[in-house]
């Protein structure tokens, strides 16, 4: 029943592009057609995962398939429905803003591409989480990814946008290639390409060590845990945002998929997977924050920030493995609940600000966070969505983004170790890294937030905001809901999470302790009432003392100088200028001023900017290096016959000699 | 009469120097023909019980290595109105020296390579072998095209010369085939020689890298 | 019963005493420069004054910096109930109500500074970045506080780990809680933006943090921002009293004046050390901050090497 | 029957040399290529098993082998001639009677490989298929094509020259093991096991350099750039997938008289090794070509190496080389033909002056991208399927070393390919560039289309039957006879 509404689904939205592309790009019928069988595929998606969840039956879907080692076998289990929700979901929300924020009027070039390659994204990913066939896999795999490259560059006359496409487009492929030799090592352990948990005795130490980390690789490039993030800052910074959305809110927790799919196969896992994640989950956190503060460009900041989410699931992940190699049931289930919860808040809160991030571009062209100012008059609805995403991300109270962090907190904690049980203390200094994220997350939110929306313009481009239409807004509002309604009722998803852990481990299906045990839910949401019934209250007051006492408007007190102007107004950078100087041993920030200044004030420019240290200063140098290496090679190839004759000659006495 | 071959063998082996020492094209080519017409008498001191088939094949092989290609090479010359070769990559007397040595190991090796019996003490093996070691010298030292036509030539020859050892194996319409093979190559080659020399007003192979990384 | 009345003490008394402690700390400002100073009362004074005001508000502003004031009063106010006063548990308490406390706080936080920059004046965007730049390393100092704290008491409800049965662990772990009791202390004098990292009462806007934040605020806003603040005070003071002097006598009727007292310290201390102490230059503010994250990690090292 | 395959092309070669319109010659090819392909199937489907389809006393047989490869020969060329008329009807400029009778006389020589079981007739009919192309190459008569012709036709012949020494050394292998002296394959493989093994040694190392100087293995591969760089696209796509395939049967059949002698781990060694090679030399040349076509021929070297690394690796390895020797011969058609559309309309194949191509010649443009894609491995195209058969082999027989750098040197081949492919393809055309007459037609893009269809269909199933022709043709490998 779910498989088939969830199959259906994907063949709808990976046709949802074609009609597009049979007419003419000046029609804009092409749109509505795609839109509605797009829309029409998430909801037929989305109503397997409910039957699903309902339900809970599955019946697994297996044809032959003549490929070797190939066999279409897909089925829907705890973890697969725990991310098709995300994707299905984003999918429509995405469709429906493109309508608005894509017209193919205004981008008769690219429009109908960039439809098509939407659907087929949403079909790949929706296909590799469903999967039980490793080769079923690795094409979902790659149809996303290729779908992903495709709308990256969506825009491919611009020469920035050809880079970043190119840069992503060797990233993924690298860790296809990853995946080919990750699956050809699963196959000799198992001896098929089904995707099932592995018995300890078909499995060395050196092939399980070469499984996790060929994982690691392959799907840390894809959720981009940092260092291996390079290809994902200019990809959602570039791409159109309704794309941004859906990639930093669905695309990379593909990753994260991989991650936790391959760890549930391999058996009992050595207690330094777990340690290694969860370093790595620490590293990608704080610095990927740090990164975000010290950006200027607005979606590029979020993309560094969705570096930041991505370490904090995988600090779920990896508390999660420790536990399994402990045998501490707890922290499995914290670390890991936390861990997919938080994937679902990423996605809704992250693709809520790229939503309203791209209602704020679409409004004033330009994505220069120091240009803009003042918007939240022009555009109220966009603000307060944007606000509410900020304070979500930030994980603070009531919004969901507090219940994943409270999760994975209670479980860091717990590997302090309680009278009875291993413990694990090393793991617990996660707790303050993750209270650090969270401490600047609030910095760099603050920062964007009040940058772009509150004050004065700061540039022309401000200027001409206005709100962004229906189409756009409603999306928003529908993602508003979600972070509010997990924020307050965590208990509802419980069971859906309880799921997805007992499909991770499947010895806890009816065994060991729940969720709800282990974690006062019920509180969250009770302290989540009482926090709002506060604010009103406290609300209520101020607005009735204002109402009984004078209000004037005057302007901002200026510390008493004469002439303030907006460009006076304090902006981002100078905002993030302490912590990026905290920072700079990981951030390398460059400025650009005058060498010295001149006796007397005149006109002067200084600049700064956040590159990724990563790219600029690690990988690109090591391509070049290697291309340089290799031009010497050419010498080989002169053109004179005589020397191609001699090089036949060598290779015949070369091999007679072979032995 | 087999042991009239070794006499003619060595004439083939000297021909060889011959090619790799003149700068003359006529004189190499000639060389490389007579070579060809002692290669087509060779059969018949081979095997004298040779039947019809075999006379037909050495008239055959006769007539293209010794007249036919000699022929159709020195009106390729004609055309391209070049008579010498004149700075090789490897100059005549390096040349030369490559060349004895390479002959002088081919007899060595030839002693090390397990033979069968009766062909032990024949100097077929070496002979033919320091014939292809030639073949390849010309082939990549000289400049002009013609005399890298005359060095594969030479190569072809020295590879006949050890298919002497072993007629049966190789059927008559085999050999008629690697014949006309041989033939329409040149005659391909030869085509080509004369539209680089329209080309470049040169046969000379220096013009000839253009392509290149 | 009993339950109800402490509850009804805890509430009543979190909700009194805070703005006394700032009269405290001015009084004993006063005391050591030789003056007399304003009445201990001048806090409720200035309180009840600003209320009766009316107010002014910049026209660049929108509905945020309304609720700044509101949001940072109304957290720090929940916070109070989540921290355990004398030797009985607080009001609410619940596993992981310390992650809820530091994130009320951060609520408070985010819109205090929101609140800040929605005025477009740059002196409130520098105290606004400085705000924030300096509690996110209060943040880690007070997690690894409280992770000492978590591993002695194997617990994660406040109330049980500042509860009564940390007296013991002094003998046992003292080193490790001194630590922590100093680490915090800089903690409190951070994000209550004391000197030695800011002064309340200076006039240099170009030097000053949290005031400076709140420079455009007047009147019932403004009442409620310092009201605000003075509660936080009394959080940060009372985790500092729990730990200091864990003391169970057995009689809550006698636990609860010990509290106080300890608060009236707490503040004479706090008022000692702005005295004494000179203000630190901004840039050394951080190497401070970083100072006391690593006392408390040492502190949790000592316990679980 | 047998020799009909053979004969109909060459008769049909005659016929169209004789047809003196130089308009509506080309149509012929298409129509000689659909009679052969007719024919093929009609033995395919023949009753009866081998002995029905032999003759010449056991010198012609279609084997396992041999069906794949003439299959896959003779609709490769099917495609490539119905691109043939809309590409000469661009060219009608230039006479065309020596280019269509010659690639009938291609098609007739490479089918006769694929048929003989006789190693001399075998090498007789693989120079021919050098000699007959080298016309093809010259289409264009001017400078470069001129020199690359000739580089083609020397380097060909002097490597199918050794082959031919290769050849005599195996028959006289047998003789020295006291037997009567042959070259007929199936005795050689009867009798292998008794070869005097040094000469079997020096004759594979001959046969191998020989055959694989016409396949383009390194760094014997040092025609192809030139000549694939200069050929048309249609000549281009002949080549890499028709006649290294020949060249590749050719290897094959000397590869399994050294698997029933005593040196068939020599042999997988030198293959496995030569694999690599070729793959890394490809690898290092890629990177950074600015001319697509010369692009086009390293990755043809490439993929030889895979071929022989896959027949090297062994075991289902096997079954993927002779998977890829279909699906590399198909996507390299897609390439070429779409490159040499590019070509064609930008007038230009360096880099420096192709730019948008997928906005100036869409479907072209897109052909390319979606062919580069393909080749590189990645699903779901044909090329995938048949490298990962071969990876997982690698791996599931314990070669890790064999299968990390195949991976490794994968990854830097697509690496090179791609920053050229993408920088011909995406951007906006310069403005000189686009006044030209050149667009996609349904003569010059249907063919594409077809063979990216067919790339398309082997990446997502394998069809019964090839799947098991294929299998058969392994097991007539694997088996020691």
């Amino acid at each position: 029943m779910s498989e088939m509404l969830v199959l259906l689904g994907i063949v709808l939205a990976a046709i949802s592009g074609l009609p597009g592309m049979l007419l003419n790009r000046h029609s804009t019928t092409g749109q509505w057609l795609t839109t509605a069988l797009a829309v029409l595929g998430a909801a037929l998606g989305l109503g397997g995962v409910g039957a699903f969840w309902t339900t809970g039956d599955s019946q697994p879907v297996v044809l032959p398939w003549s490929l070797p080692g190939g066999e279409f076998n897909v089925a829907v289990d705890g973890l697969s429905a725990i991310f098709l929700l995300p994707i299905f979901l984003i999918s429509l929300l995405g469709n429906v803003y493109g309508l608005g924020y894509w017209k193919q009027t205004e981008h008769p070039q690219n429009g109908r591409k960039l439809r098509l390659f939407y659907g087929t994204l949403t079909a790949g990913m929706a296909l590799l989480v469903i999967a039980r066939n490793g080769i079923l896999f690795l094409f979902g795999w790659e149809v996303m990814a290729l779908s992903g490259f495709f709308l990256v560059t969506t825009e491919d006359d611009d020469k920035e946008v050809r880079e970043t496409g190119w840069i992503y487009l060797v990233a993924t492929h690298v860790a296809t290639l990853c995946l080919f030799a990750l699956l050809a090592l699963l196959c000799a352990a198992s001896g098929s390409f089904a995707l099932v948990p592995l018995a300890p005795e078909s499995l060395t130490p050196g092939t399980a060590t070469a499984i996790f980390v060929l994982s690691l690789i392959a799907f840390g490039l894809k959720a981009g845990i940092m260092p291996l993030h390079v290809w994902l800052p200019s990809a959602h910074a570039i791409a159109p945002s309704h794309v941004s959305a859906i990639m930093s809110g669905v695309f990379i927790k593909m990753g994260i998929y991989g991650l936790v799919r391959i760890t549930s196969l391999l058996p009992n896992p050595p207690l330094e997977w777990g340690g290694i994640v969860l370093a790595l989950g620490v590293v990608s956190g704080v610095l990927g924050v740090a990164f975000a503060v010290g950006q200027h460009d607005l979606k590029r900041l979020l993309a560094y920030c969705s570096i930041e989410n991505i370490g904090i699931i995988v600090m779920g992940l990896g508390l999660a493995l420790i536990g399994r190699s402990l045998g501490r049931s707890d922290w499995i289930i914290l670390g890991l609940s936390g861990s997919l919860l938080h994937v679902w808040n990423h996605t809704f809160f992250k693709a809520l600000l790229f939503l309203s991030a791209g209602s704020v571009i679409h409004a004033t062209r330009t994505r220069e966070i120091d240009h803009l100012g003042g918007l939240a008059k022009g555009m109220p609805w966009t603000a307060l969505c944007f606000l509410v995403g900020a304070v979500a991300i930030c994980g603070l109270p009531p919004l969901n983004g507090f219940v994943s962090e409270f999760l994975i907190y209670l479980g860091l904690f717990g590997t302090l170790g309680d009278k009875e049980g291993p413990s694990f203390a090393s793991a617990a200094f996660a707790a303050p890294a993750l209270a650090l994220i969270g401490a600047l997350a609030v910095a760099c939110f603050v920062k964007v937030h009040s940058a772009v929306f509150l004050g004065i313009a700061r540039s022309e481009h401000a200027y001409h905001d206005h709100e962004s239409s229906p189409s756009m807004i409603g999306p928003m509002g529908v993602l508003v809901v979600c972070c509010v309604l997990i924020g307050l009722a965590p208990l509802l998803i419980a069971p859906i999470l309880g799921q997805g852990v007992s499909a991770w481990a499947p010895d806890l299906k009816d065994a060991g302790p729940r969720l709800t045990a282990l974690a006062p839910l019920d509180w969250i949401t009770f302290m989540g009432l009482v926090l709002i019934a506060a604010l009103l209250f406290g609300g209520g007051v101020l607005w009735w003392r204002l109402r009984h006492s004078v209000v004037e408007n005057s302007v901002t007190w200026g510390c008493g100088y004469a002439a303030p102007t907006p460009r006076m107004q304090y902006t981002s950078s100078s905002f993030a200028q302490m912590l990026v100087g905290l920072f700079s041993w990981a951030l390398r920030p460059r400025t650009h001023k005058p060498k010295e200044l001149p006796l007397f004030p005149q006109k002067t420019d200084f600049h700064s900017e956040v590159p990724d240290t990563v790219l600029d200063e690690a990988v690109l140098p090591a391509f070049h290096f290697g291309a340089w290496l290799f031009s010497w090679f050419r010498v080989l190839q002169r053109g004179s016959v005589q020397t191609y004759l001699l090089y036949i000659f060598i290779a015949l006495i070369a091999l007679l000699l072979w032995r | 009469m087999v042991q009239l071959l070794d006499p003619l063998l060595i004439v083939a082996l000297a021909l060889n120097f011959v090619a790799l020492g003149v700068s003359r094209i006529r004189a190499v080519i000639n060389a490389v023909a007579l070579q060809g017409i002692l290669l087509g008498i060779m059969p018949l001191f081979v095997h004298p019980e040779i039947g019809l088939r075999g006379i037909l094949l050495v008239v055959v092989t006769i007539g293209l290595k010794g007249f036919v290609i000699p022929r159709f090479l020195t009106h390729a010359m004609r055309e391209a109105n070049i008579q010498h070769e004149v700075k090789p990559v490897v100059n005549f007397m390096s040349s030369l020296l490559l060349g004895a040595v390479g002959t002088g190991l081919a007899v060595v090796f030839s002693y090390t390579l397990p033979l069968a019996d009766e062909h032990t003490d024949s100097l077929l093996v070496p002979a033919s072998l320091s014939t292809v070691w030639t073949g390849f010298l010309m082939l990549t030292t000289r400049q002009k095209a013609i005399m890298q036509v005359l060095g594969y030539l030479l190569l072809e020859n020295g590879i006949f010369l050890f298919g002497l050892l072993l007629l049966e194996a190789m059927p008559f319409l085999v050999e008629v085939g690697v014949l006309l093979d041989l033939f329409t190559g040149v005659f391909v080659m030869g085509i080509i020689i004369y539209h680089i020399n329209r080309e470049f007003a040169s046969i000379s192979t220096e013009h000839l890298t253009e392509l290149k990384e | 019963m009993n339950t109800m009345i402490h509850n009804t003490i805890h509430i009543l008394l979190a909700l009194m005493m805070p703005p006394l402690l700032l009269g405290i700390i001015a009084k004993t400002k006063a005391l050591f420069a030789g003056r007399v100073g304003p009445p201990l009362l001048q806090p409720y004074y200035d309180l009840v004054k600003l209320v009766q005001k009316g107010s002014v508000f910049s026209s660049t502003t929108t509905w945020v910096f309304r609720a700044g004031p509101v949001v940072g009063l109304m957290t720090a106010a929940l916070a109070v109930l989540l921290i355990p006063l004398a030797n009985s548990s607080a009001p609410i308490t619940f596993t992981g109500d310390l992650i809820l406390l530091a994130y009320l706080l951060g609520l408070g936080r985010f819109f205090t500074a929101t609140a800040a920059l929605d005025t477009g004046s740059s002196f409130e965007g520098m105290g606004a970045a400085r705000e924030v730049t300096f509690a996110c390393l209060a943040e880690p100092a007070l997690f690894l506080g409280l992770l000492v704290l978590a591993k002695l008491s194997g617990s994660l409800q406040l109330s049980t780990m500042l509860g009564s049965s940390l007296g013991p662990h002094w003998m046992t772990a003292g080193a490790s809680l001194a630590l922590v009791l100093l680490s915090w202390f800089i903690v409190l004098l951070v994000e209550n933006s004391r000197i030695p990292f800011d002064d309340p009462n200076t006039h240099l806007e170009l030097t000053m943090i949290h005031e400076v934040m709140v420079l455009d605020h007047g009147g019932p806003a403004f009442g409620m921002i310092l009201y605000g603040a003075a509660l936080k005070l009394f959080v940060f003071g009372a985790m500092i009293v729990r730990l200091a002097f864990p003391l169970a006598t057995g009689y809550p009727w006698l636990d609860w004046p010990i509290f106080v007292g300890g608060m009236l310290v707490v503040a004479v201390v706090i008022g000692v050390v702005e005295s004494t102490i000179a203000r630190l230059r901004l840039t050394h503010v951080p190497v401070l901050l970083v100072g006391a994250c690593l006392l408390s990690a040492f502190g949790i090292v000592l316990l679980v090497r | 029957m047998i020799y009909l395959l053979i004969l109909f092309p060459l008769t049909m070669a005659a016929v169209t040399f004789a047809l003196p319109s130089n308009r509506w010659r080309p149509w012929l090819v298409p129509v000689a290529a659909l009679g052969h392909l007719g024919l093929v199937v009609a033995v395919f489907f023949q009753p009866g098993d081998g002995a029905a389809v032999s003759g010449l006393g056991g010198w012609l047989m279609l084997d396992p082998l041999g069906k794949v490869v003439l299959g896959f020969l003779s609709v490769l060329f099917f495609l490539c001639s119905l691109y043939a008329p809309g590409y000469l009807a661009l060219r009608s400029d230039r006479p065309n009677r020596v280019f269509c009778a010659n690639l009938l006389v291609v098609l007739a020589m490479m089918t006769l490989v694929t048929l003989s079981h006789h190693l001399g007739l075998m090498w007789v009919a693989m120079e021919a298929t050098t000699l007959a192309s080298a016309p093809l190459l010259y289409f264009n008569h001017n400078a470069r094509s001129l020199e690359a012709t000739w580089k083609y036709l020397l380097i060909g012949s002097v490597g199918i020259a050794l082959a031919l020494f290769g050849s005599f050394f195996l028959a006289y292998s047998s003789l020295k093991a006291g037997l009567e002296s042959t070259l007929l394959f199936d005795q050689l493989v009867q009798v292998a096991p008794k070869l005097s093994p040094q000469w079997l040694h020096a004759a594979f190392v001959l046969l191998f350099i020989g055959y694989g100087t016409k396949m383009g293995l390194a760094p014997m591969h040092t025609w192809k750039p030139d000549a694939y760089g200069e050929a048309p696209g249609i000549v281009g796509t002949l080549l890499a997938g028709g006649v290294t395939s020949c060249a590749f049967l050719a290897i094959l059949r000397v590869w399994q008289i050294c698997r029933a002698g005593a040196e068939a781990g020599f042999a997988r060694e030198i293959m496995i090794f030569m694999g690599l090679l070729s793959m890394a030399v490809a690898a290092v040349f890629m990177v950074r070509q600015r001319d697509f076509k010369r692009m086009l021929a390293y990755s043809s070297v490439e993929h030889m190496g895979i071929l022989v690394l896959g027949v090297g690796i062994g075991g289902p390895a096997v079954y993927g080389a002779l998977l890829h020797l279909i699906n590399n011969g198909l996507t390299k058609g897609v390439l070429f033909l779409s490159a040499g559309n590019i070509h064609r309309a930008y007038g230009s194949k360096v880099t420096d002056d192709v730019r948008g191509a997928i906005q100036r010649v869409p479907l072209s443009g897109a052909l390319f991208l979606a062919g580069f894609l393909a080749i590189t491995g990645s699903p779901p195209f044909g090329p995938f399927v048949s490298e990962f058969t071969i990876v997982n082999a690698a791996v599931g027989s314990g070669q890790f070393l064999a299968a990390g750098l195949f991976l490794l040197l994968l990854g830097i081949a697509f690496i090179g390919m791609g920053a050229t492919v993408l920088a011909v393809v995406q951007g906006n055309p310069a403005d000189h560039t686009t006044d030209n007459d050149y667009h996609d037609s349904i003569a010059t893009s249907a063919p594409v289309l077809l063979f990216m269809a067919l790339v398309l269909l082997l990446g997502l199933y394998v069809p019964p039957p090839l799947e098991s022709l294929l299998r058969e043709a392994a097991a007539f490998l694997a088996v020691k006879r």
